[in-house]
């Protein structure tokens, strides 16, 4: 009967990268959850950014395809009626999916079923995403990729991204501002604005970044 | 985007409510049956007045009878002996029906072959087979209650089968890993999955056994629901019908409220609440 | 005496059991030697399906249904028990007053498409009035109590059905318009045919020939009370599950139904029936045999 | 531990057993089915040479009496009008079965509320409402169908309940966030997790209604092959009862062979071959 | 119809702790798998380590927890029966488990639900250990504790340990030798040992060992 969170309080931009970064149980699941509509049983109250499309993405933690349906299919549930054929086909290249697109979900690895989620999330061409861990179990050289393509696609349509991580250098990498939380019940713990242009996120600029993050929360990470 | 959440309690919120439920559950239900069952009452009674019909006597002529019958003693009797062959077909035939259901689930070659057999079986009709029984082997309690158990166990396969068949194979797969013993897997992986489709087979399979028995008794019984309501149906006393009818209904429905949901609530709490 | 019980298995709400019900208060059954245990069933095929698994000692059924089970090989018999049967009912003000009325109108036939009762009027529509029933009508088969009813809802033009059905009714507002006796005895009958007898294995008979005599004779002397006392009647009221006028229509249907033929001309008249109903039934009702099995009344019964 | 894996292929492996099934698929099993008719066949006349009786004619003689009954048209016209009077109901049932099934399920007020009723219509013996639909709506076709669809809609409704009720929460969750339209939800989302429970209430459905056709075409209809069933054994000709039941369950038999399997391989072609 | 390994072969000795390496998909999974002895479709051969218990365990991508038990239930499950309930208490307890005991597995965080797979493992007490990225979707901070953990239950028993990671940090501060495999089909690219003390690998060694590493497969993460 414990709260999961107490007294959480944030607000991500419209058009800006969010990442949550907080430690195992702390209830940023559950923070999603209910900004995605999903749990009900909370007190307060949210507001999503208004535009023209007012589409919604998610990727969650799990992939969450549906078994019966391909790849292809899956990708195609929720299609933004603009992607084309070629957009589709783009998209699948670039997650390395190509040749898993008839395939049913239980024949693929982990790492491929969550590219397959992003895929999908990222062919609703959403105005809202919402990202939850979304390249766990992928090796570093996909993941770094996919960091790349979601940045890309970030920049090319505005995009307001909420992105749950465990990875700090990730969120340093991606993000506008990291919003950092504490244990359960979860509260804001503090807010890290990351002031440096994404063009100049290299590693060793990343580096600097961890080390300034460092000396703001030295307890966390 | 702007976000203040007071008190989010995905879990606690939850499990709070299920405490709540928990805590209304003795009260709200037995409060809800009432209202259903007078709901169902007035209804037969508005239409019973509506289009009065010696085929559609009204509640109260029912319930007078149902008293007759039950002071007389015969009601009792008769309703004993449906009941015992009642729950004697129905053991045997869950037994052998989901032992065959889940065998044939997860075996296909057998499934392929057996199926036409189960088809057959499945289609017989209940007159069939109870003749034959009867005719075998006599006019005995034996020969009634297996004659009810055939007609009931293609039934169960069938339902048992598409259990099987939807059986998710990671657990069974972590059961390998771990090696569980034969009688943990029975308890811990299969047949939490399989509740499902039991409880389906049950509550639809209780139904048709009785109604199998009333036939048995029908055609070579000297006692019981059925042997009583082919009786009266002769002289077209619907009101006494209705009276059998009924007083198996309510043994139903306690055994329902008393035994099947409160197993069922158990056997299901892990559920996210809906 | 253990040898002497006869299992008898009856309707419980069947006019057999009016007459066992006497014997067993009477205890005609213990004056004639003999112990009669009454086996109650809800239908009468299950009695039917009984006897042939071997349960029962005696059940009451028709020759034409003996005789069919005596050629495929079973040891059945039958002793006479009534010669009621079956008519088709009108209500008393329906424009429906001979055979020809009935062409185009909706007809209940209790007992399915080879009812004795139905064969032999159709067989007597076709030959007195070239009309064939089967066709002309609208026929519609059912339970008995449900086209009963249905026939005093007004849905049905007409009737067919067994006799006490038929008692029933005309103690509410119907008449008979032909009953099967007219038909058969038109058809050559020389006088009422038993419709329905105990049935026993000839085997069992002919060993405890002094038991199934016994029954018999107990049975008759059932009937003669039934016949001559009224008050009998009075006492049997909530067996037959009437009373008033009903009671009494059903009474007097009942005495007209007992038997009182000598079993040779029975026979001989049965034979005769049968003939004719092998030829409107066809091998559909009475099998590969064109003839009357011999036997199928008791031969014992015929001295 | 060592590990020398000369070519495992996990998925391939699998992909290639099933196309290996697949192109078997249309010999193996026709194959199979003719050696289990072959198989059944034999134990029956075996048996029927053990236990002579005339309840349990040996299946020569029930071949003949089937090419005769269908030689004189008879068979055909029966067996049509029962087919199309099933085939009606089955409809019927299964449409408004499911439908109250799936809003149970998933209603927990509304169930609370309506299952005694579903307890009441679940045990209400055929006999009863055959006669009542009778009785009300005249002997007609559509009281005949009627009364068969409303015994048999509470067992597909207590199937389906049962299917709503173990309905995996994350895929509902997921065609949220998506916003999936109440058609994409229902085609993409609700049916292929109801899919078991709906073949199960189906197979078992088609039989079950076929045994309530019998008896309402035993109570007041004047064709069918219950009709006919119960004409034959009012004069205890037990081979033309099974000639006429053969005859239904073979007409099923194809269905499930040409329709159902085919259909139900192909909507469950994405489960992992067993 | 693309065989996911060939030639595929490899060594673990008793009592040892291997990483396997690989790009996602390339068939790390389908090689436990075919270890455990839950595919059955290749051909080739192995052989796991005998000794008096043989008991196996493993921790799956997903952690394939039964929904229908509790946490403590899914962990008694296969419990080894030296086990104390100060034991259990002291596993729970170490893994932050002890608040969700008689909690369902659909109540649990998707990084508890790993913690609950985890301990499940741990308390069989096997003699050979099979782990599937068994850190991934937990915080730093816990990760580093169970990995701690994991070392610590490693040098207590003899246990032999396969473990699949992408996370090379992890691997070289674990393991003692690192089998780096090919994208599908897999084939072993290298095999990498470790031959510095478990002890002194403390967060400088690592770096020098990933300098190391990065040397001899340049092209790999
Ligand atoms: N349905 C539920 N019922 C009860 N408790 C729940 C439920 N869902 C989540 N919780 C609890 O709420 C807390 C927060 O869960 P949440 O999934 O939001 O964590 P998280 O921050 O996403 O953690 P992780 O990084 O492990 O995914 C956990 O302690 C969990 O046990
Ligand atoms: N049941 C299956 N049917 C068909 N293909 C499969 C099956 N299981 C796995 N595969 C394929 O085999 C390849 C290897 O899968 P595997 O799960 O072993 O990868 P992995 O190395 O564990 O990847 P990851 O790091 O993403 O978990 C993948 O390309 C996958 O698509
Ligand atoms: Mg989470
Ligand atoms: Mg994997």
């Amino acid at each position: 009967m414990i709260d999961v969170l107490r007294g959480l309080s944030f607000e991500v931009r419209q058009g800006e990268f969010a990442c949550l970064l907080g430690p195992s149980g702390c209830g940023k699941t559950t923070t999603l959850r209910i900004l995605l509509g999903l749990d009900r049983q909370f007190s307060g109250s949210y507001q999503l950014p208004e535009d023209g499309s007012n589409r919604v993405a998610a990727v969650f933690q799990e992939p969450v395809l549906l078994p019966w349906r391909t790849v292809e299919q899956n990708v195609r549930l929720a299609l933004a009626p603009r992607l084309r054929d070629k957009d589709l086909d783009w998209l699948f290249d670039v997650l390395g999916l190509s040749a898993m697109r008839s395939l049913y979900p239980s024949e693929l690895s982990l790492g491929l079923a969550r590219r397959a989620a992003l895929a999908r999330a990222f062919a609703t061409e959403p105005s809202v995403l919402f990202l939850d861990e979304p390249f766990a179990s992928l090796d570093e050289r996909t993941a770094d990729r996919l960091r790349r393509l979601l940045a890309t696609v970030w920049e090319a349509r505005p995009t307001t991204v909420l992105m749950v991580t465990h990875n700090l250098r990730e969120a340093l990498l991606l993000a506008d501002r990291i919003i950092v939380l504490t244990p359960r019940p979860a509260q804001v713990h503090g807010i890290f604005d990351v002031r440096l242009s994404r063009d100049l996120r290299d590693a060793p600029a990343v580096d600097d970044l961890l080390l300034d993050f460092h000396q703001r929360f030295p307890d966390t990470v | 985007m702007r976000a203040g959440l007071g008190s989010a309690n995905g879990a606690s919120a939850n499990r709070r409510m299920r405490i709540v439920l928990q805590g209304i559950g003795s009260v709200l239900p037995a409060a809800t049956v009432a209202l259903s069952l007078l709901g169902l009452g007035l209804i037969w009674s508005l239409a019973a007045d509506l289009w009065p019909s010696r085929a559609f006597p009204p509640p109260l002529a029912v319930w007078r009878v149902l008293l007759k019958e039950a002071a007389s003693g015969d009601l009792g009797y008769h309703l004993a002996m449906t009941l015992w062959r009642v729950a004697a077909a129905y053991v045997v035939a869950m037994l052998f029906g989901s032992v065959i259901g889940v065998l044939l689930g997860t075996h296909r070659r057998a499934d392929t072959f057996f199926n036409p057999w189960l088809v057959l079986f499945l289609n017989l009709p209940a007159l069939v087979v109870i003749v034959l029984a009867y005719i075998w082997f006599g006019l005995t309690e034996a020969a009634a209650v297996g004659a009810v158990a055939v007609n009931k166990i293609p039934n169960v396969v069938v339902t048992m089968r598409e259990g099987a068949r939807a059986l998710d194979f990671r657990y069974a797969e972590m059961a390998t890993v771990y090696r569980l013993g034969p009688l943990d897997y029975l308890r811990h992986i299969l047949m939490p999955q399989l509740q499902p489709y039991f409880a389906a087979a049950s509550r639809s399979g209780i139904a048709l056994i009785w109604k199998i028995v009333l036939v048995v008794e029908l055609l070579g019984r000297s006692s019981g629901v059925g042997f009583q309501i082919y009786l009266y149906f002769q002289i077209f006393d619907v009101a006494a019908i209705l009276a059998y009818t009924l007083a198996f209904v309510a043994i139903m429905l306690l055994i329902e409220l008393l035994l099947v949901q409160p197993f069922e609530r158990h056997a299901t709490r892990w559920r996210r609440p809906a | 005496n253990p040898s002497a019980r006869v299992r008898v298995g009856v309707l419980k709400f069947g006019t057999v059991n009016w007459e066992l019900d006497t014997i067993k208060h009477h205890r005609f059954d213990a004056a004639n030697g003999v112990d009669v245990e009454v086996v109650y069933f809800a239908g009468e095929d299950a009695s039917n399906v009984a006897m042939l698994a071997g349960d029962l000692h005696v059940i009451v059924s028709d020759w034409l249904w003996v005789s069919r089970q005596r050629s495929e090989g079973e040891d059945l018999t039958l002793a006479p028990y009534s010669t009621a049967v079956g008519a088709i009912m009108v209500r008393q003000d329906a424009p429906i007053h001979d055979i020809p009325d009935l062409v185009g109108k909706k007809i209940g036939v209790a007992g399915g498409p080879l009812d004795k009762s139905w064969l032999l009027i159709q067989g007597l529509a076709q030959r007195d009035h070239k009309i064939d029933l089967a066709k002309e009508g609208e026929i519609v088969f059912g339970a008995p109590p449900l086209l009963s009813e249905k026939a005093l809802s007004g849905e049905l033009d007409a009737v067919l059905n067994f006799w006490h059905f038929c008692a029933r009714l005309e103690a509410n507002g119907f008449r008979r318009l032909i009953g099967a006796h007219e038909a058969a005895e038109a058809l050559g009958a020389s006088g009422p045919v038993s419709a329905l007898g105990y049935v026993f294995r000839e085997k069992w008979a002919n060993e405890n020939p002094d038991v199934a005599m016994g029954f018999i004779k107990a049975s008759a002397a059932a009937k003669k009370l039934l016949a001559d006392s009224d008050t009998e009647w009075q006492r049997l009221a909530p067996i037959v599950r009437a009373d008033g006028r009903e009671l009494e229509v059903l009474r007097d249907r009942y005495r007209e139904g007992i038997p009182n033929r000598p079993l040779a001309d029975e026979e001989r008249d049965a034979a005769k029936l049968y003939a004719i109903l092998a030829d409107l039934g066809g091998e559909r009702l009475v099998g590969k045999a064109s003839q009357m099995a011999p036997g199928t009344f008791w031969a014992a019964l015929k001295t």
